[in-house]
C-alpha cells in the first residue's frame, strides 16, 4: 500500500540553486524586456525568468519538450504562474537571447509581464465540464489569436487580466478581471421527472435557488421551476442533474469589465456587466472576440498610464464608458438581485454622456 | 487520429499565433484513443453548441473522500473511450516549483494510466490529470503516491491551498507565503482528503498586497503580507528614476490613494501614518523604496464566487499578525474558525455566506477577535442595532426571569 | 401657571443662550390650560424618562381623511387638558413665505381653537398647530379654510410637497421650484386630502444640486434642478475671488469631484463635458460662475427613513426634464408612478421598498422610461440576469407552449 | 360650509416686493456676515436676508413678536427656512444693524449661514409623539447652549448639519446629517395580550417587523416577539400601539455621524453610527452634549476648509477618526442587517489607527 496523506513534493527540492541561497532576500527587480525579469538579490545574485504563454491544456509530451528546454538552459528548474504562463528560471543572462529563440521557434509567445495582457485564466468548458454554458478553450484561443501583441509588447496603460468561466460557478477569479467572459444561460433548466427522484435530493435542490424559483413537488417527488424567477443560473442543476439547463439556441456569453485584485492604488473590485449576451458562435466566436478587443482599445486610447480597466472607469463614469465604446445600455446592466438598490445613483451627479 | 475531416471545426482554432489547445488534444490522441474520443466529441460539442458530460456515481480512491472529479460521456456510444474520463487533481508543489525530473515523472505515470492530458494548473492550483477510466484511478493514485506525489482537494473538502511566489522570487514579500502555504497544507491534509465541512473551503496566501494569487477574491481565509514602520526610501534611488522618466508626481504620487506623499524635484516625502500600504509606490519604484521592517500579514476572510449569494470579497479580521514557523496563532484561527462554521452553517453553504446570513457581531464573539474599525469601510448606516444581554440596564430589584 | 416649583427640571432648560422651548410653552400656558398641563406633562416625562401619550381613535375634519394627528394623554388624572391633544397640519405657502398679516391671522384662530403652541415648522413643511381637542377640530379647521388655509397631508397620502426658496431668492434656481412645488400641491389636493395609497408619499424639490430641503433624501419623488451647456466664467470675476484670497487651486479645483477644470493663476478652464454639475465651484464663486444656459430637472425617486428595511436615497430615473408650466410632463410621470406603486405595493410599503423588492427594470417598463446609465452608479455585479421573452430564440418551429 | 381643496395660500401673495420683481432674476449673493445674507439681482436690486434662530416650537405670543419686528424692518415680509430659522427679508440695508440689534435684544441668536452650524432639524419626543425613546426639543436645547458660538460664527471648516430623531422612524432628514441624535430603544416590546387582540392587526403586526421577530398566536389573537430577532426598532408598536417599547432604565440616544445631502463635491451620504447608546439624563443630557461637541471640535482641528464632516473622515479614514475621538469602536458599528456585506473592509488597504 503507498502512504496517503504524503502532501505535495517539497518545494523546496524543486528550488533554483540561486533562489534557495537568496531565499527571501532580493532586493528589487526590472522588466528587461517582455517576458524577462531579472531579480537581484541582497546578495547581488541575479535570478532571471523568462515567461512563456501556455494554452494551459498541455499533452505529456508538450511537458516533456518544456522539460527539456528547461533543462538545457535552466539546469531543469522551472515553474508555473498563478496565470497558467510558464517560467524558465536561469542564472545566466547570456543563455536567455537563445532561449527565448528556441521558445518562439516553437511557437511559445513570450510576454505577460507589466502592462501587458497576461494568459487567460479559465476553466474546463466542453473539455471537461458538465454545466458549461459555452466552451473554455476555444474562445480563449480565438480572443488571444487577436490579443497576442497585448501579450507580447507592454504598451497598455496597465495590466489587463482576462478571465473565461463557462458557467455561473465561476471557477477562477472571473468576478474580479479587467475582462471576463462568462458564460451564461438564458433559459430555465427542465426537470426529468422520472429521473428528479432518483438523482436528487429535493431539499437540497429546492434551498439551491438563489431566487426562490425552484419549488418542491412532494406528491411526484420532483421539483417545479417558477419560469417568472428563474434567472437561469444553473445552480439547480449542480445539484440536481436530473434538471438540464443546456440551450444551444439560447446559450452564450456576457462580457463583464473593471474588477480587479490587487490593492494597489484602488481596493479590489468585482466586474461589472458590459454586455449582457453574445452568441456562442464556435469555433472562433467572433462577436467575442470583437467585443473584448473593442473594449481593450477603448481602454487604451482613452486611460492614464498605470489606471487600470476599472479605475479608469470609475474615473471617467459609466456613462462615459458605454459612450466610448458605443455598447448599449440596457435594462439589464441594472441590478435587480439583493443589493441592487446599492448600485442605484442616488446622487445628481452624473455626465451626459 | 482524427483527420482533418473528421473535426473541421476544432481544426480551424489550430491556426493563429496563440498555442493552441486543439494541437494538445491532437498529440496526446497520437497515443492515447482516449485522447482521440475526447477530441471527436469536443467536435460534436462545437458542432451542436453543447457539452455532451454528465455526473455519474461517485468514484475515487482508498482512503480519500475526494481529489477525483468523475466524468462520463452522454453519447458513449459515439465516443466509447470516453464513456469514463475522470479527473486526478494532484496537489502542487507550492508556488508551482518545479525540477523537471519531477514533471516527467508525473508525465509517465500519466501517460501510463490516463489520456495524456493536462491542466498545468487547474484554478485552485492543481496539477490537474485530465481524464482516465475508473480502473486505472486507483493504480494512478499508487504510483503517484509512490512517486511522492499527493491529492488535492474536492468535494466539502478544504481545497489545495496556494501561495504566491513570494520568498522565491520577490522582493515584496512580507511574510513566507510558500512556507506558510506548504504548512498549512501539511498540517490540514486530512481536511483536504476527507471532505466533512459544510462546503468548500479554500486558503490562499499572497505575500503582499498585490495578491499575486487573487487571494482576497477567492479564498474563504486570504493571508496577505504586510508591514508595520516607515517605508524606506532611498532617495538617490528615487531621483534616479525621476531621471530615468517616471514622473514621480504625477505617476506616483497622484495615485497614492491616500495622497500620503510629497515630491518637490528633490526629495520624497512619506506620511506613514496615512499611508495604507497599497504597494503602489513600491511597485514603481522597487529600488527606491522598501516596505518597513516590521512584517506580518493581514487576515481577510469569505470571498468566493457568486453562487448563491452574490460574489463576495475577502474582509480584514485581523489587521496584522506575526507569521512565524509554526503558524500556531493563524492555525488555531483557523481551527477555530473551521469549528464555528462547521457547527452553524447549512449544506453548501460557504463562509462568508454564513457570516451574511448570522452577522459578523456572532463570528467575532465565537472565534474571539476584538472588533476594530479595521474590520469595516464605514460604521452601519442602519439604526437596527443589537445590544447584548450584559449591556441591557436591569431595573434594580427586578432580575429578568 | 406652571410656577417653577412645579418643573423644577424643565426650569433648568430655560437657562442658556439658545432660545427656550420652555419659555414658550410657558408662554403659552399663560392664556391656556391646555398648554400648562403640557408643561406640566413634559415635566412628568423628564422626570420618569418616559413619554405619556398615547394613540386613539381616528379623527379629523369632515370631508378629509388626513390633516390631523390624534393624541391622548395616558395621565388624563393628572393631567386632564391635554386629554385630548390633537395636531393639525397647516399646509404652508411654498417657499415657507409669509406676509406678518397671514401669520397673524393663523396665530388668532390658534388661540380661538387649540393650546396657542406651534411648529413652525414640521418636517415635512407643514404649519403645525400643536394641540387640541376633538371638538375644536372642525370649528378650527372652517376658520383656516375661510382664512385661505388648507391643511396638508398625513396617513397613506401624497404629503405636503416642499420647495427650496429658489427663484424667490437664490442665483441658482434652474427651475421655478416654488412654482412647480405649489402647481402639484394644487393639481394633488385629493390624493393630499383623502388617503388611498399603500403608504405615504412625498415630493420634494430643490432647484439645484445643493439641495436646500433635503428632497434626496426625504421625498419618494425628487426633482432637482441642473442645466446643460457650458458653465459660464467671468474670468475677471475669478481674478477677483483670486485676489480676495479664494485659493483658487486648492480650494475649488482640488475640490472638483471629476477634477474637470484648470487654474493656471490666470484663466480658469472648465471640461464641461465631465463636469457633473454638483455645484461646488459655483458655490465658491458665484459672481464669477454661472450655470449653462439650457435648464431643467433630474428626477429621481425612492427615498425615505430607514423603517422597514433601511433608509434609502432617491436615485436618478430622468437625468433631464425641461421644467416649463403646467409641467405635464412631470405630472404625467408622477401619475404614472403612484398608479404603478398603488397596483404594486403590499400596505405599508413605500416606493423606494417596492422597486427594491420588484426591480428597476419592472417599474422602468411599466412607467415607460427607458434604462441609461445615469440611474446607476455602477451596473450589475452579478450574474442573475433576467431575459425577457422576447429576447430568448425560440428554436425554429417550437413555439412556447 | 368653508370650502375643501383650496391648498395653501398663494405663495406669491407672500413675496416682498423686490423678490416680485427680480423673481428668478438673481445674479449673485454675499454673505455680509454671520446671519446676513445679500442676493442681487440683474437689475442691479438687492434683498437682504437676516437670519435669527427659533426654537421651533413656537407660541402664537412669539409669532405675534416676530411679526412685530418684520413689520418694522422688513414692511412685514419673512420666510421659515428648511431648517426652521427664520428669515426676514428687507430692502434697506441700513436697517440690517437696527434689526439685528432688536433681534438679539429679544433673545434671538443671528446666524446658521455658511460654515456655521445652523439649526437643528428635529421632532417630537415627549412633547406630542408616542413612540419617542427619547426628547427632542430638551436635547436640542442643550445642544445648542454648548454650540451656540458656532451658530452665530461661521469658524467651522464646512456647514455642520445638526438633526434630532427621537425615534427609529426619523422624521426629519437625520439619516444624511453630519450629526444626527437618534433616540433608540434597547429593549423588546412587550405585546399586551389583553390588548392586542382589539388593538392590532395581527398580520399587519407580523409583516412590520424587519428582522421577522414578531409571530403570530393564533390561538391567542396576540402576537409573540422572538426576542433574540428583535433590535428594538419599534416598528411593531408604531403599527400596534398595544405592544409598547419604551423602557425609562434602557431607552437612549445613539450618534450618528457623517451624513450629507448636498451633491456639492461627493453625492449625498448616510449617516454612520458612532456612539451606540448614550443614556437618557434630562434635562440636559450631559453625556449627549459632551459627545456632540467633543465630534464637532475634533473636525474643527482636523478636517480642510470646505470639507464635510463626512468627506473628511471619508479622506482620514474611520480607524484614523476613531482614534481622533477617542470614541471605542464597537461590535455595534458593524452592520448586520441586509446590507451589512457592503460595508466590510474588502482589502487590505487601511491605516494602524
Ligand atoms: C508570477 C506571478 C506570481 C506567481 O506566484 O505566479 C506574479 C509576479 C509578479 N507580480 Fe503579480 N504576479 C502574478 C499574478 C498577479 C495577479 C493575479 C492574477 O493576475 O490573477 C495579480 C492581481 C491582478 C489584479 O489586480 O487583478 C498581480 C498583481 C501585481 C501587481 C499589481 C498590479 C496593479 O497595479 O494593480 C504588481 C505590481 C506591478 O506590476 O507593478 C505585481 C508585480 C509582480 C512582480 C513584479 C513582483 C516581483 O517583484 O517579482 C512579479 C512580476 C510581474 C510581472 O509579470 O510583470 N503583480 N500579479 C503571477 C504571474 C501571473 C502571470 O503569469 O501573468
Ligand atoms: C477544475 C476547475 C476549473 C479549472 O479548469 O481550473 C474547477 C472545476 C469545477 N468546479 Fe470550480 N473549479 C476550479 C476552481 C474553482 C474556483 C477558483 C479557485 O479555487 O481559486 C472557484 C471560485 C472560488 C470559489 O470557490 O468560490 C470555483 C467555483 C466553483 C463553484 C462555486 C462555488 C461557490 O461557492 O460559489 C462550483 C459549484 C459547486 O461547488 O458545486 C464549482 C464546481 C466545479 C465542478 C466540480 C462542477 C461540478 O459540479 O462538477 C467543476 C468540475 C469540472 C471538471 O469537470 O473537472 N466550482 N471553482 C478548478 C479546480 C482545479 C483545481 O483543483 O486546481
Ligand atoms: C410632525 C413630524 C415631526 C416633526 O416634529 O416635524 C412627524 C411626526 C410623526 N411622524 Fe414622521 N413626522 C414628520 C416628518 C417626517 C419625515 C420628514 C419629511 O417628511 O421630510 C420623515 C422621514 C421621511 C420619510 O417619510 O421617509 C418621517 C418619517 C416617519 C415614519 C417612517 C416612514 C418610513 O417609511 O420609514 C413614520 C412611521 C409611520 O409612518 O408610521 C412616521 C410617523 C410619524 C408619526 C405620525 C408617528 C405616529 O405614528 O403617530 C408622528 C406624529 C407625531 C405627532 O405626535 O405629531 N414618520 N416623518 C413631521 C411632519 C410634520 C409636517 O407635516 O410637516
Ligand atoms: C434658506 C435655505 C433654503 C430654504 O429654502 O430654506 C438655504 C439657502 C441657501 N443655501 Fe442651502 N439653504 C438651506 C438649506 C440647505 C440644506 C438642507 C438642510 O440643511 O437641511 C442643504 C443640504 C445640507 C446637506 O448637505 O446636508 C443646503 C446646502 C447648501 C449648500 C451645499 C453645502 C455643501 O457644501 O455641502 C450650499 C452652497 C454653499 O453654501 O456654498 C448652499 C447655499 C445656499 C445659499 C447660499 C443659496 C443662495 O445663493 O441663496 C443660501 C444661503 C446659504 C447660507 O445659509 O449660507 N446650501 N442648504 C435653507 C437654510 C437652512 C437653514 O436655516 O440653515
Ligand atoms: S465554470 Fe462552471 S462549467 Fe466551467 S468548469 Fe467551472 S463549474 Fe464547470
Ligand atoms: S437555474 Fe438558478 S434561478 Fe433557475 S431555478 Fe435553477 S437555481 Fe433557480
Ligand atoms: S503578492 Fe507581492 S510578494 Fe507575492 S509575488 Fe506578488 S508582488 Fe511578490
Ligand atoms: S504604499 Fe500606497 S498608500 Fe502607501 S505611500 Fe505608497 S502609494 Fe501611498
Ligand atoms: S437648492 Fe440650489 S437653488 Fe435652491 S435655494 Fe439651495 S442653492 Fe438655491
Ligand atoms: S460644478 Fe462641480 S463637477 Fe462641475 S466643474 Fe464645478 S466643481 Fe467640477
Ligand atoms: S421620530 Fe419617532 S418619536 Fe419622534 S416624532 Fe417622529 S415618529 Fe414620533
Ligand atoms: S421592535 Fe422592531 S425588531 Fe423588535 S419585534 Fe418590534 S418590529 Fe420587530
Amino acid at each position: 500500500m503507498p502512504p496517503t496523506d504524503i502532501g505535495p513534493p517539497d518545494y523546496k527540492t524543486m528550488l533554483h540553486p540561486v533562489i534557495k541561497s537568496n531565499y527571501g532576500k532580493w532586493r528589487y527587480h526590472e522588466i528587461l524586456k517582455p517576458g524577462v525579469l531579472k531579480h537581484v538579490a541582497e546578495s547581488g545574485e541575479a535570478i532571471y525568468t523568462v515567461r512563456a504563454g501556455s494554452p494551459r491544456l498541455l499533452s505529456t509530451d508538450r511537458i516533456r519538450e518544456i522539460c527539456d528546454i528547461a533543462d538545457k538552459y535552466c539546469d531543469g528548474y522551472l515553474r508555473f504562474t498563478s496565470r497558467n504562463n510558464i517560467e524558465f528560471l536561469l542564472d545566466d543572462p547570456r543563455k536567455i537571447d537563445s532561449l527565448i529563440d528556441e521558445l518562439e521557434t516553437k511557437n511559445y509567445p513570450i510576454g505577460g509581464t507589466g502592462h501587458s495582457i497576461s494568459n487567460v485564466v479559465h476553466t474546463q468548458g466542453w473539455v471537461h465540464c458538465h454545466t458549461p454554458a459555452t466552451d473554455a478553450s476555444g474562445p480563449v484561443k480565438a480572443v488571444m489569436d487577436e490579443l497576442y501583441d497585448y501579450f507580447t509588447e507592454m504598451k497598455l496603460p496597465a495590466h489587463v487580466r482576462i478571465a473565461l468561466a463557462c458557467c455561473l460557478n465561476m471557477c477562477g477569479a472571473v468576478h474580479c478581471s479587467d475582462i471576463a467572459i462568462l458564460g451564461i444561460h438564458r433559459t430555465v433548466p427542465k426537470p426529468d421527472n422520472s429521473l428528479v427522484p432518483n438523482l436528487c435530493e429535493i431539499p437540497t435542490t429546492v434551498a439551491s435557488c438563489p431566487t426562490g424559483a425552484v419549488r418542491g413537488d412532494m406528491k411526484n417527488k420532483t421539483v417545479i421551476v417558477d419560469e417568472d424567477k428563474c434567472m437561469y443560473c444553473g445552480n439547480c442543476y449542480t445539484v440536481c442533474p436530473a434538471m438540464p439547463i443546456a440551450d444551444p439556441s439560447n446559450d452564450g456569453i456576457s462580457i463583464w469589465v473593471g474588477g480587479k485584485v490587487s490593492n494597489a492604488r484602488s481596493a479590489p473590485m468585482f466586474s461589472k456587466l458590459v454586455i449582457p449576451y453574445l452568441p456562442n458562435n464556435p469555433p472562433r466566436w467572433p462577436e467575442v472576440v470583437q467585443a473584448v478587443k473593442n473594449i481593450v482599445e477603448v481602454y487604451a486610447a482613452n486611460a492614464r498610464k498605470h489606471e487600470r480597466l476599472g479605475e479608469w472607469i470609475e474615473r471617467v463614469g459609466w456613462e462615459r464608458f458605454f459612450t466610448l465604446t458605443g455598447i448599449p445600455f440596457t435594462d439589464k446592466h441594472i441590478d435587480d438581485f439583493d443589493m441592487a438598490i446599492e448600485t442605484f445613483r442616488t446622487s445628481a451627479q452624473f455626465k451626459w454622456r | 487520429m482524427a483527420n482533418n475531416s473528421e473535426t473541421p471545426l476544432l481544426d480551424q482554432l489550430e491556426e493563429g499565433r496563440w498555442p493552441s489547445f486543439v494541437k494538445e488534444i491532437k498529440q496526446a490522441a497520437q497515443k492515447k484513443p482516449m485522447a482521440e474520443d475526447l477530441l471527436r466529441q469536443l467536435e460534436l460539442s462545437y458542432k451542436e453548441k453543447i457539452g455532451h458530460w454528465k455526473h455519474g456515481g461517485i468514484v475515487g480512491v482508498k482512503g480519500y473522500g475526494g481529489g477525483v472529479i468523475g466524468r462520463y460521456s452522454d453519447r458513449p456510444d459515439l465516443f466509447p473511450n470516453v464513456q469514463a474520463f475522470h479527473t486526478l487533481r494532484v496537489n502542487h508543489p507550492t508556488g508551482w516549483f518545479y525540477k523537471t525530473d519531477a514533471l516527467r515523472t508525473l508525465c509517465d505515470i500519466w501517460d501510463k494510466h490516463g489520456s495524456g492530458l493536462t491542466n498545468l494548473h487547474g484554478s485552485t492550483g492543481d496539477a490537474i490529470l485530465l481524464g482516465t477510466t475508473t480502473e486505472h484511478l486507483q493504480p494512478c493514485f499508487d504510483d503517484l503516491s509512490n512517486a511522492g506525489f499527493d491529492l488535492g482537494g474536492s468535494g466539502s473538502a478544504l481545497r489545495t491551498p496556494s501561495a504566491c511566489v513570494g520568498p522565491g522570487r520577490c522582493e515584496w514579500a512580507c511574510i513566507d507565503s510558500l512556507d506558510i502555504c506548504n504548512s498549512l497544507t501539511l498540517e490540514f491534509q486530512d481536511e483536504i482528503h476527507r471532505p466533512m465541512f459544510p462546503y468548500k473551503f479554500k486558503i490562499k496566501i499572497s505575500a503582499c498586497a498585490n495578491d499575486c494569487v487573487a487571494a482576497i477574491a477567492r479564498a474563504d481565509l486570504t493571508v496577505i503580507g504586510t508591514w508595520k514602520g516607515n517605508i524606506r526610501i532611498d532617495q538617490k534611488e528615487v531621483a534616479a528614476y525621476a531621471d530615468s522618466g517616471l514622473d514621480i508626481q504625477k505617476e506616483v504620487c497622484n495615485l497614492c490613494p491616500t495622497h500620503c506623499m510629497t515630491w518637490n524635484g528633490k526629495e520624497l516625502k512619506i506620511y506613514d501614518e496615512d499611508c495604507t500600504r497599497c504597494m503602489h509606490c513600491i511597485n514603481l519604484m522597487p529600488k527606491a523604496l522598501r516596505q518597513g521592517e516590521e512584517k506580518g500579514a493581514t487576515i481577510l476572510i469569505g470571498a468566493k464566487a457568486p453562487i448563491v449569494e452574490g460574489a463576495l470579497l475577502s474582509w480584514v479580521i485581523v489587521p496584522f499578525m506575526k507569521m512565524e514557523p509554526p503558524y500556531e496563532e493563524l492555525k488555531d484561527l483557523i481551527i477555530k474558525i473551521q469549528d464555528w462554521w462547521s457547527e452553524n452553517a447549512r449544506s453548501r453553504e460557504r463562509l462568508g455566506e454564513l457570516i451574511k446570513r448570522m452577522s459578523m457581531r456572532k463570528f467575532l464573539r465565537a472565534v474571539g477577535l476584538p472588533p476594530v474599525p479595521q474590520m469595516i469601510k464605514a460604521p452601519r448606516t442602519n439604526p437596527y442595532v443589537f445590544f447584548w444581554p450584559e449591556e441591557i440596564n436591569r431595573p434594580e430589584g427586578k432580575e429578568e426571569k
